[in-house]
This record gives structure tokens, C-alpha cells and sequence, in this order.
């Protein structure tokens, strides 16, 4: 075991799993960068997250690929090379990219399986690096797991630590269907122990951050470190709430929701996108569907508003959920009667 | 290139094939037992087999809505083909892709596709593939006129140039996008010139003729096959049928088919050329028709009688594992 | 009043504004069709669903424009338009192709007038032609209005009448904000009375289909018409239910669809989309949210299963939503104690 | 075209604002008071108001990521754009947009737009307006070097040539995008025949040269506004800082931004020029200097001192009725 962050838990497992599998390809806009400059020097950034480094010295520009700032031929190529026998691994820098290559993730790779008749694979993982935190303002911010967890055929993650960054990024390197792998940009300097060697980390299995009885609290990527700090103050308090971090939307671990649900009778969930159509709705619809009867208050939501994301900090910092609104909502959904 | 008659035989068989299957389905859709939207490629035989005839199984392609002729010129067996296009259990897709998602990849058919645009990119990526695999593997790209105004398109081209990748874009220029014509739509209309200028070797040719095809590809095949990168080649051709069937074609010209049909069909084409070059050969050309025929006659046959698929088919072939 | 579907509706209402306004202007892939072929002839099909004929003939291909098949850049010219004093209605002949133009309807359309401060409209209206029924398989079928509905700055219409297209599409070119307008393939022949003349309905303003005490059914699209049939058949034997048709998921009519569970305690909600993040899930979580004292049983989700759909006509069949499981349901959820 | 006094002045003092205005920023940046992102452009003057310089309100225009000079030449307010970069409620977009995101509909700035290619197929629809309303306005679109890889680009350049619409695309090949060179990411490296192949008008010039631009500029829009449709202008130019602020910059030569400052920067050029058209410029560029030197220290100071927004504003402002 080693201290390490998620920027270092992803970079070292791509180092990993392309040692590991020539097959394993890496590609995107500056993934190492110098190309085509005047210097001429490679690796002249390494990602401009810094996730990607040291791969092309080591592994070669036919393995580690910059490309043109053409989305759709980024994730179309992941897509093709990994219908011709790689396991392609495209960054979009910004998920909020996603827009000018929906048709590639959502009619393309998330249907290929499926049309040409179930036996085709597409070991593709897709590295959307999301989120606010950064004042990028609206185009640069955004949190929309939702779209691509609403789409039948993808596969997505959200990790929200560093060993789960390892274990998750591994088992969807190996995994033979489509993989939407979120990183939240504002997570990638949190640190913690990280299993050395290999590890894996199943898809749909939850992960029970805290637990407690008072209520269930779901929460999803960055919300889960705002989610403990609150958790672990209302425990001080002797209110003890199950945290629980799905880890993957899709596929989504329901049973572990139910179960605790079952036990405390009460639902916060915690997400940094808007309202709307959201994987909080999404869980809550299933808790009202699967659960009802062990609820005993109303289902708090907690997300961003239905708004677009500003720019100044003093909006953002009101724009995104925080620990005061997640400790209110539990606080609420407790004392309800 | 020299052609040997079995070279001559064999494209033949090809074109016959899919000129055979299309005219038949042309006629069985209007029995209604076919459903939804089926794009039929009577009419562009030369390019899907003069493109394909030099090609492998572990070449690829990706196609286009109107797929049915790239598949068989590559090799798709016209038997599973009906049968997925009448929605049957066994068809090439289980019945779940249909005429516009058909795919095998066995034989390096990486599969027809729904949107205008979509398989270029897919295609560079099949490509990158065949260059890291060291292999001499080539990916093929087709696509018409109208999907060269897809912005898709243009970064897969660019993309290729900057990777050096062996992929080759064969744009079907048959005059139409659906109901407009290629000379409102197209600016320039000139898709050639647009490969050109992201730095490709991009040659034109005449789509109603397999010999100029085929050698244009043979050409492509050698500069791409060499590592020297990727190469566009745009065919004029066109569509003997309406975009999709049911279409009722008002943009077409007095007698512009029937000329077509006349003038430069690609079959009739053929033979003339074929008979210059193998004086005896026609006596075969008509065996093969017939034996075509019996073919397609037996596998719409096979496919009225297959069994569809079954309500619980649709939970299956999401995921490889969830 | 006169008997009209929902394709005449929709052809008389273009017409009607056309005129009305001459900033209206019209856009697509063959609106009219015809330019630059042998024939010289335009009007070659007036919208391959038969929505947009006449228009050029009367108002010229200045204000009725065919495009290439360029979906962004028609998107975005009906965009870059309407911010320059322009009402322009794009057509998207299917609503899959958002997926080639998703940018241009979530960061560029839907974030303007947010973005530049908030006093800039953009009166742009997207109709999407959506839905199963046709057997055209998994990329020309769905119905992704839950895309859209999660974003912050778009409104979302779903007429499911030909009254409702002609008042809905009024107020969606008259109004300042973008409007996604989605016309379902499979209900274009649907006929009822039409008010003449100016005829104009609210967004947010849901439409009480049937009445009944028994328990409340929301239903989006074309599922309003399969639980017509249900609800019908239901009151047959005395049980009697809410059916509810919002119009407009957003803005949504959440007054309407809780006043009526506080009635009646029970929720059925039916959608053609596949069911995660769907904007079935979202009345779901929201009346979990806000009418839970209210609620007598598990909410039931009616919808598409979580997979691409499939083209054979046995397959699509089992995979729309039909009468049968939406009477399933319902039972289901009375029967609930 | 001839040029005359005024004309040098109005210029010069335009890129010297631009100018200034980066530079400063570039400084306050690393207080760490301005948040997010911010995309420079000292070293490109010559082509914002080359550009804009031939441009009324009326005209509009549509920018990218790298937009502050762009509206500053389009005329938008200094202070306003500056208290916009640092947040402030009264800033151009109320803090709400930011330096990415910057519009001023009264002077025909359409926004920056943080999509690299969201910019053309918007700025086609404003020019696709004006055809509407006979007037002879045109529609201006900013882009870079990288973004003539994104699909949009092409396929508004496309539109507009088919529509003839009074668009024109004006290129800044900088030789970079991001981290990666031109000569690599840009297939050929030539955007003008990229979009000469659509059929438009497609010049080439010095983006050193405010001067040429500005020629190149008076030759786009005699075309565009007497109906001929779109232009396409490429132009050779390059930034001074980092891609974005905060850039480390490994992929730049030794010296060789000093060498651009020093050889062909365009306000050095623009001295020389201007003093052998009128002699006696020089104090007067001097005193513009001054004068802009104050400008921007009063338009910093006013932001430092300007109010936040606060966190009710988050909610206004997303639909215009809901
Ligand atoms: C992105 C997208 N836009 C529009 C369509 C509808 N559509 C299907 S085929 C077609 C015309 C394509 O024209 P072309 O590329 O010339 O191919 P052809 O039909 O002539 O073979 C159109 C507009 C689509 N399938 N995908
Ligand atoms: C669609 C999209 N892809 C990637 C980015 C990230 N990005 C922002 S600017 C930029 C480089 C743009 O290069 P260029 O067009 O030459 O403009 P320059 O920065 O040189 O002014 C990139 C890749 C983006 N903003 N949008
Ligand atoms: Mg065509
Ligand atoms: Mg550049």
C-alpha cells in the first residue's frame, strides 16, 4: 500500500495496463503534446490533467496518440480500433466536450453489440475528465453522467478516491463493452492508500462509505467527499447515516441502496448536476419503486439548480451543492415525522 | 491491371448479385412483408465491387444506409442477409439490426450505419489498428456525395492525414442526397478537391465502369498498403431506385432512369468490355445469371419461412457481461 | 373547429406564422426538396414527413431553406439567425441526429442567454420527429427527450393531439427562449377537432385526458394514447383514473400531477424512453419528493427496457410500452394495500 | 485602399488597447484574483482589428476561446469586459459568463464561445439574417488553426457557400493548437484551400500586418456584401503567452517568442509603417499610448474595487419566461 492521488492512481494504472496488454491504446488531444512544434519536443505536457504522462516516451506515438481537436474522429477511432482488436482508451479533456461527439458514444459504440447481433464487442473506455470547481464557467464545468447512464449499452463510472480510480480504470480496461470513465477534475490531488499490484475493482458494487442508521445517503463523485465531512459531523452529533458511493451508475448497485434503505427508512441523495432527468432522480425513482415501503419520509434531493453554470466564484460556489445543503437536507429528512 | 477471365467471372458474379437482390427486394417490399426503411444500391454495382475485389477478409469496411451492396461485395452471405432484412431470428443480426445495421465481421464488414457520416471515423480507427498491428490491412470508408457535407467526415479525413493511417474514402457520388441534389448541396461538388486539400492522394473516377474502379483502388491499395497514408476516391454513379422505397422521386428528370438503365449501366458495361476481352465468355456471364437468380429466389424463400425472433430476444446482446 | 391530424396541424400552424411574422424563417434537410436536381423541380416532398409543404412556394427559399446534411451547422445557423432578430424553426427529420448536433442545442442554444447575462434571447424552435413504431430500428426510433429536458435554458414539448400541436408550436415560435418540439412519427395521422384561427397553449399547463379517483397516470407522447385505451377500459369496470398528458416536460406542470396524487395516492407514470434517468423517473423522484404523505403504494414506471431497440417488427413491438402493461401496472398499483 | 490619419490612429490605438490590455492581464493573473481559464491574445492584434476596423455594429461577429481582442476591436467596453474577467456583477455578462464567454449584442458581438468550431455554423445563421433582411450587413466568424479540424467548421463553410450567405471565416493560424503544432494537427496546413475546395473566395495574408489584413479584409467584404457569398481569410500569425495562462510552454523554440516580439510584432511594424505614410505620427502614438496605459489601469482598479455578484443571481437569467 501507497499514499498516492488519483492523478497518479490513473496514470500509473495506463502505464500498467498498457504494459500489461499491447492491445491497450491511449488517445486524445495532447496526451503528450510538442507534436508539430517548433521545439519539437514530445511530452510537452503529458495531458493537459497530467494523467498521461511518460506514456509515449515509453510506449511509442503508434500506442499513444495526439490527435486533431476532432472530437468525433477521437471517439470514432477509439471506437474502430476497438472493433478491429484494441482496447482504445480516448481522453475527452472536458466531458462537457461530449457535445459535438454524442452520435459516436450514443448511436455508435453504445449500439454496435446490440445491432449486429449481440456477439461483437467494443472494449472501449471513454476518460471524461467533469465537473465544477474551477470557475471554467458553463461549457467547462458540467456534471452530465446522466446522459450517457440514461444510454442502454454504456457502462459508467464515477470514482471518487484513489483506489478506486486504480481498480475501476483496470476493470474497464478489460472489459469488453463500453466504458464512460468520469474524473472529476476538482478530486484529482485527493490522496489515500492505494493497493499495489493488481486490483480490480467490480463494476456495480457500491461502496458503504459510513454507516448508520438515521438515514441512507447516496452520493456521487466529488458530492461523496462533501457527503462524509457532513456524515461524520452529524455523527459527532450521534446522528449515523449509511454514505453510500454507487462507484458505478451503470450498471447501477440498486440492492445495496435498498437494502440500506430498508434498514433507515430515509433518502438523501447527493449530485452536482442539475435537477432534471438526473441519476438522483433516477435513483429515487427506483427507491420509490423498489423500496416504498420502508420509507418513512419524503426523498430529499439534493442537486445543483436547474440552471446553466456561472462564472464568478461567488456564483459557483452558491451553484454547486455543498456540505451546508447536504446537512440540511439530512437534517430535514430526519426529523420528518 | 490485367484481368483474367476468373477475374472477370468473379466481379460479374458480384455485381449480378447485388443487381439481382436489390431489383428482387425492390419488388417484395411492395408485398409489405418487409419493414421499415430500406435504401436499395441498384445502379452503383461497379464501385462496392470494383473497391471490394481487391480486398480481403482482413481488410474492413464501414458502409453507409445503403449498405447492401458493400456487404455482399465483401462477402456477406445473401442468405442471412435477407433473412435480417425480414426481421428473421437468424438473420445476420438475429433480426435486430435490420437492412440499415448490417455487419460481419468475419468478414471484415464492420457494419452499415443509420447516420449520414457515422463510419468514417469508426473507420480511421479500424485503420490505426492495421498500422499498429504492423499488418498491410486497409479500412474502407464509404460514404455519398451527401455525407460529404458532414462535418464527421472532414475530421476523419484530417485525422487520417495526420496519423498516416491506411484508410481509404470512397465517396459515392450518385447526384442525391434523399431528395436534393448533389449540385445544390455539395458546395463546388467536387468531394475530391475536399479530400485533396487535407494533403491525401484523392482520385475520381468513373463509378459505372468496375475496370476504372478497380484500378483506381488498385492504386489506392498501393499507396495505402506502402504506409504512404491514407487516399480518397470519389465515384460519379447513381441510384436506379428512390432513396428509400416509397419515395416518389419528383426530383428526377423525364426518363433520367430509363437513360441511365440504357446508357451507362454498369452490367451492360461490362459485358460489352468482357467480350472484347474474353470473346467467349458469354455463355458463363448467362450461367451466372441464372445461378444468381436461383440464389436470391431461394434465400427470399429461406427468409419468408424463417421464424422471427421471440419477445425475450430484446433483453439479449445489451452488454458482454452487467 | 374542424377534424385535422397532427401533420396538417403542424403544416397550418407553419403557414399561419409564416405569415403572421415575416421574421419566421425555416430550415432543414429537404423542407422542400428539389434544388439542384435534373428535374429543376422544388417542392419535391415539402419535409419527408409531409410538415413543411407549400411553405416555399409561398414564402420563397430566402425564408424556407434546404440544407446540406450538416446537422450542426443547421442547428447552429437557426441559432446564429434567431440571435440576430430571426424566429427560425429546424427541422431534425429524426431526433437521433441530435447526436451530431448535441453541442449546438446544450452549450450553445440552451447557455446564451445565461452566459451573456441574461438578456439575450435566442427564439429559436428545434422540431425533432421521434419515436418507434416504423421499425426503423436503433438509431432512427428513440425518443431522448430526457436529454433535453435536463437541460437548463431549453423548454421540451411533446404534443400528443393536433389541437395541442397547432396551440403548442404557436406559442413555441412566439416564445423568446429555445424550444425542443417533438413530434412523434407514429402519431402524425392522429385526428381531432382543431380550434380555427388563433389558437395558443401555455407551456407548463398539463392537460387532464381522462378523470378519475382511483389513481393518477402520467403519460408522455404517444403513451397517452395507449392509456386513453386502458383508462377506458379500466372505467369499464369502475376504476377510474387521473390520466394526465404534461405537454410540456419543461417546463412541467408539477402542480397538476400532485394535486392529483394528493388525490388520489397512487402514481403510475408511462414513457417510451428506457427507464434510467428518463423523464419517467424524474415526475417519479419529484412526487417522492413532494408528495410523499400522499403516497399509498410503490410508484410504477411504465417504459422501454434499458436496451438499444430493435428492428424486427416481434421486437419493437415487445419493446414499446403497449396497453397491456400499462393496464398491468395500474392494476397493480390500485390493487396495492 | 488608402488610409489616412485617423484611420492610423483609430488602429493603432485598437491594437495598443488589445495589447495593453493582455498584457496587464497577464500580470494580475498571477495575483490569483482573476478565476478560471483565461486565453490570451497579445501577439494577434493586427488581425482583430484589421478585421474589424472595415466593420459597423451592424456587422456582427462571433469569437472563440480566445476572445478579448476580438471584442475589443468589435468595440465593446473595456471596463465592462475587464470587471467581466473578474467576476463582477456589473460586469459585460453580469459574472456570469466570464472571459470565455463575453458578449455585447449592441456593438454586433455575438460571443465568445468556449467550443472550439461553435462559432461558424452560428455565425452563417446571423449572415443567412441579414440576406433575409436585404441588408448588406455581413457575419464575421474567428477561428484558429485547430479548430479548422472540427467537423462544425466545415460544415458551415459548406452552408454558407450552398445558401451564399455574406459569412466570412476568418482563420488566425497562430501554428498552434493547445500544446500541439499546426504542422502536425492541420493536414497540408493550408486552411485557405481547406475552404477553397467548398467553392468560396479563400485568400491568404500576413497577421503581422494590420495593414494587409485589412486589404485582405476591404477585398472579403466587397464580395460578401454585394451578394457574391462567403470569404474565407487565413492569416499567419502568433500568440506571445502560453495557451492558456498557467501554460509551462515546452513546446515553444528557445527565443522564440522574444524573436517574434522583436522581429514582426505587429505594433513595431505598424510604427514603422505609419511614420512613412504621415511623419509626424509618432508623438501622437506616443500619446495614445498614455492614454491607453490609463484606460486599463482605471479599468483594473475599477474591477478590484467592483462588487461580486451574489448567490441569488445564480437562479436569474436562464429562461426569458418559465
Ligand atoms: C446525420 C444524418 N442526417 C440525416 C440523415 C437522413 N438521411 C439518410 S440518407 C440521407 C442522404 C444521404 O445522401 P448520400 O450521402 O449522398 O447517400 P445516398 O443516399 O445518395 O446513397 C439522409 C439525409 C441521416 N441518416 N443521418
Ligand atoms: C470541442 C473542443 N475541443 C477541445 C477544446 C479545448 N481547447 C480549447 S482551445 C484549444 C486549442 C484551439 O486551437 P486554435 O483553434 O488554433 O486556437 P488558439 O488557441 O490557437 O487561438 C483546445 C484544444 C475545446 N474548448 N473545445
Ligand atoms: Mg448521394
Ligand atoms: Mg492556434
Amino acid at each position: 500500500m501507497a499514499i498516492k492521488n488519483i492523478r497518479e492512481a490513473i496514470n500509473e494504472t495506463l502505464h500498467h495496463e498498457m504494459e500489461r496488454d499491447p492491445n491497450v491504446i491511449v488517445l486524445g488531444e495532447d496526451i503528450s503534446g510538442g507534436a508539430g512544434t517548433p521545439s519539437g519536443k514530445r511530452e510537452a505536457i503529458g495531458g493537459i490533467w497530467g494523467t498521461t504522462g511518460g506514456l509515449l516516451p515509453k510506449f511509442g506515438a503508434e500506442r499513444v496518440i495526439d490527435t486533431p481537436i476532432s472530437e468525433s474522429a477521437i471517439v470514432g477511432a477509439a471506437a474502430g480500433a476497438s472493433l478491429a482488436g484494441k482496447r482504445a482508451v480516448a481522453e475527452l479533456m472536458f466531458a462537457d466536450f461530449i457535445g459535438v461527439c454524442f452520435d459516436q458514444l450514443y448511436n455508435q459504440i453504445a449500439k454496435f453489440r446490440y445491432m449486429f447481433g449481440g456477439d461483437v464487442s467494443c472494449p472501449v473506455v471513454i476518460r471524461l475528465i467533469y465537473g465544477a470547481g474551477m470557475n471554467s464557467a458553463a461549457q467547462h464545468s458540467q456534471a452530465m453522467y446522466s446522459f450517457l447512464t440514461a444510454v442502454p449499452g454504456l457502462k459508467v463510472v464515477t470514482p471518487t478516491n484513489a483506489a478506486d480510480a486504480k481498480g475501476l480504470l483496470t476493470t474497464a480496461i478489460r472489459d469488453d463493452d463500453p466504458v464512460m470513465f468520469f474524473e472529476h477534475k476538482a478530486l484529482y490531488t485527493k490522496k489515500c492508500e492505494v493497493p499495489d499490484g493488481e486490483h480490480l475493482v467490480p463494476f456495480g458494487r457500491a461502496s458503504l462509505v459510513r454507516q448508520g442508521d438515521a438515514a441512507t445517503v447516496v452520493a456521487i463523485g466529488r458530492m461523496v467527499s462533501f457527503a462524509e465531512k457532513t456524515a461524520d459531523k452529524l455523527a459527532s452529533e450521534g446522528i449515523g447515516v449509511d454514505l453510500i458511493d454507487p462507484r458505478t451508475l451503470s450498471p447501477l448497485d440498486e440492492d445495496t441502496i435498498i437494502d440500506s434503505v430498508e434498514q433507515t427508512g430515509r433518502l438523501i441523495v447527493v449530485d452536482e448536476s442539475p435537477p432534471r432527468c438526473s441519476v438522483a432522480g433516477d435513483i429515487a425513482a427506483t427507491v420509490a419503486a423498489k423500496a416504498f415501503s420502508s420509507l418513512k419520509a419524503p426523498i430529499e434531493l439534493v442537486t445543483a439548480p436547474h440552471t446553466p453554470i456561472p462564472f464568478a466564484r461567488e456564483l459557483e460556489r452558491a451553484y454547486v451543492p455543498g456540505p451546508d445543503k447536504i446537512e440540511a437536507s439530512i437534517r430535514r429528512c430526519v426529523g420528518y415525522q | 491491371m490485367t484481368i483474367g477471365k476468373d477475374d472477370l467471372l468473379r466481379m460479374y458474379r458480384q455485381m449480378r448479385t447485388i443487381r439481382e437482390f436489390e431489383e428482387r427486394l425492390h419488388l417484395e417490399i411492395q408485398t409489405g412483408e418487409i419493414a421499415g426503411f430500406t435504401h436499395l444500391y441498384s445502379g452503383q454495382e461497379a464501385v462496392a465491387v470494383g473497391v471490394c475485389d481487391l480486398l480481403d477478409h482482413a481488410d474492413t469496411i464501414v458502409s453507409t444506409h445503403r449498405g447492401h451492396g458493400h456487404c455482399i461485395a465483401k462477402g456477406c452471405d445473401v442468405t442471412a442477409m435477407m433473412l435480417e432484412i425480414y426481421g428473421r431470428a437468424d438473420g445476420l443480426c438475429n433480426g435486430k439490426g435490420g437492412s440499415m445495421h448490417i455487419a460481419d465481421f468475419e468478414v471484415g464488414m464492420l457494419g452499415a450505419n443509420g447516420i449520414v457520416g457515422g463510419g468514417p471515423p469508426i473507420a480511421v480507427g479500424a485503420a490505426i489498428a492495421a498500422r499498429i498491428d504492423n499488418s498491410d490491412r486497409v479500412s474502407v470508408a464509404f460514404g455519398g456525395d451527401g455525407s460529404s457535407n458532414q462535418g464527421t467526415v472532414f475530421e476523419a479525413m484530417n485525422m487520417a492525414v495526420v496519423l498516416k493511417a491506411p484508410a481509404i474514402f470512397v465517396f459515392e457520388n450518385n447526384g442525391y442526397g434523399e431528395h436534393t441534389g448533389a449540385d445544390y448541396a455539395v458546395g463546388a461538388n467536387d468531394i475530391r478537391s475536399r479530400s485533396e486539400a487535407f494533403g491525401m492522394l484523392s482520385l475520381a473516377g468513373d463509378g459505372n465502369d468496375v475496370f476504372d474502379v478497380r484500378d483506381k483502388m488498385a492504386a489506392a491499395l498501393k499507396h495505402a498498403r506502402a504506409g504512404s497514408g491514407p487516399v480518397s476516391l470519389e465515384f460519379a454513379t447513381q441510384r436506379y431506385f428512390g432513396h428509400f422505397e416509397g419515395d416518389p422521386q419528383r426530383y428526377r428528370a423525364k426518363g433520367e432512369v430509363d437513360e441511365a438503365r440504357t446508357s451507362v449501366d454498369c452490367l451492360k458495361q461490362f459485358r460489352e468490355h468482357a467480350t472484347v476481352i474474353a470473346a467467349d465468355i458469354s455463355d458463363e456471364l448467362d450461367a451466372i445469371d441464372k445461378a444468381v437468380l436461383e440464389l436470391i429466389d431461394s434465400a427470399v424463400a429461406t427468409a419468408k419461412s424463417a421464424p422471427p425472433p421471440t419477445a425475450d430476444d430484446v433483453l439479449t446482446g445489451v452488454y458482454g457481461t452487467y
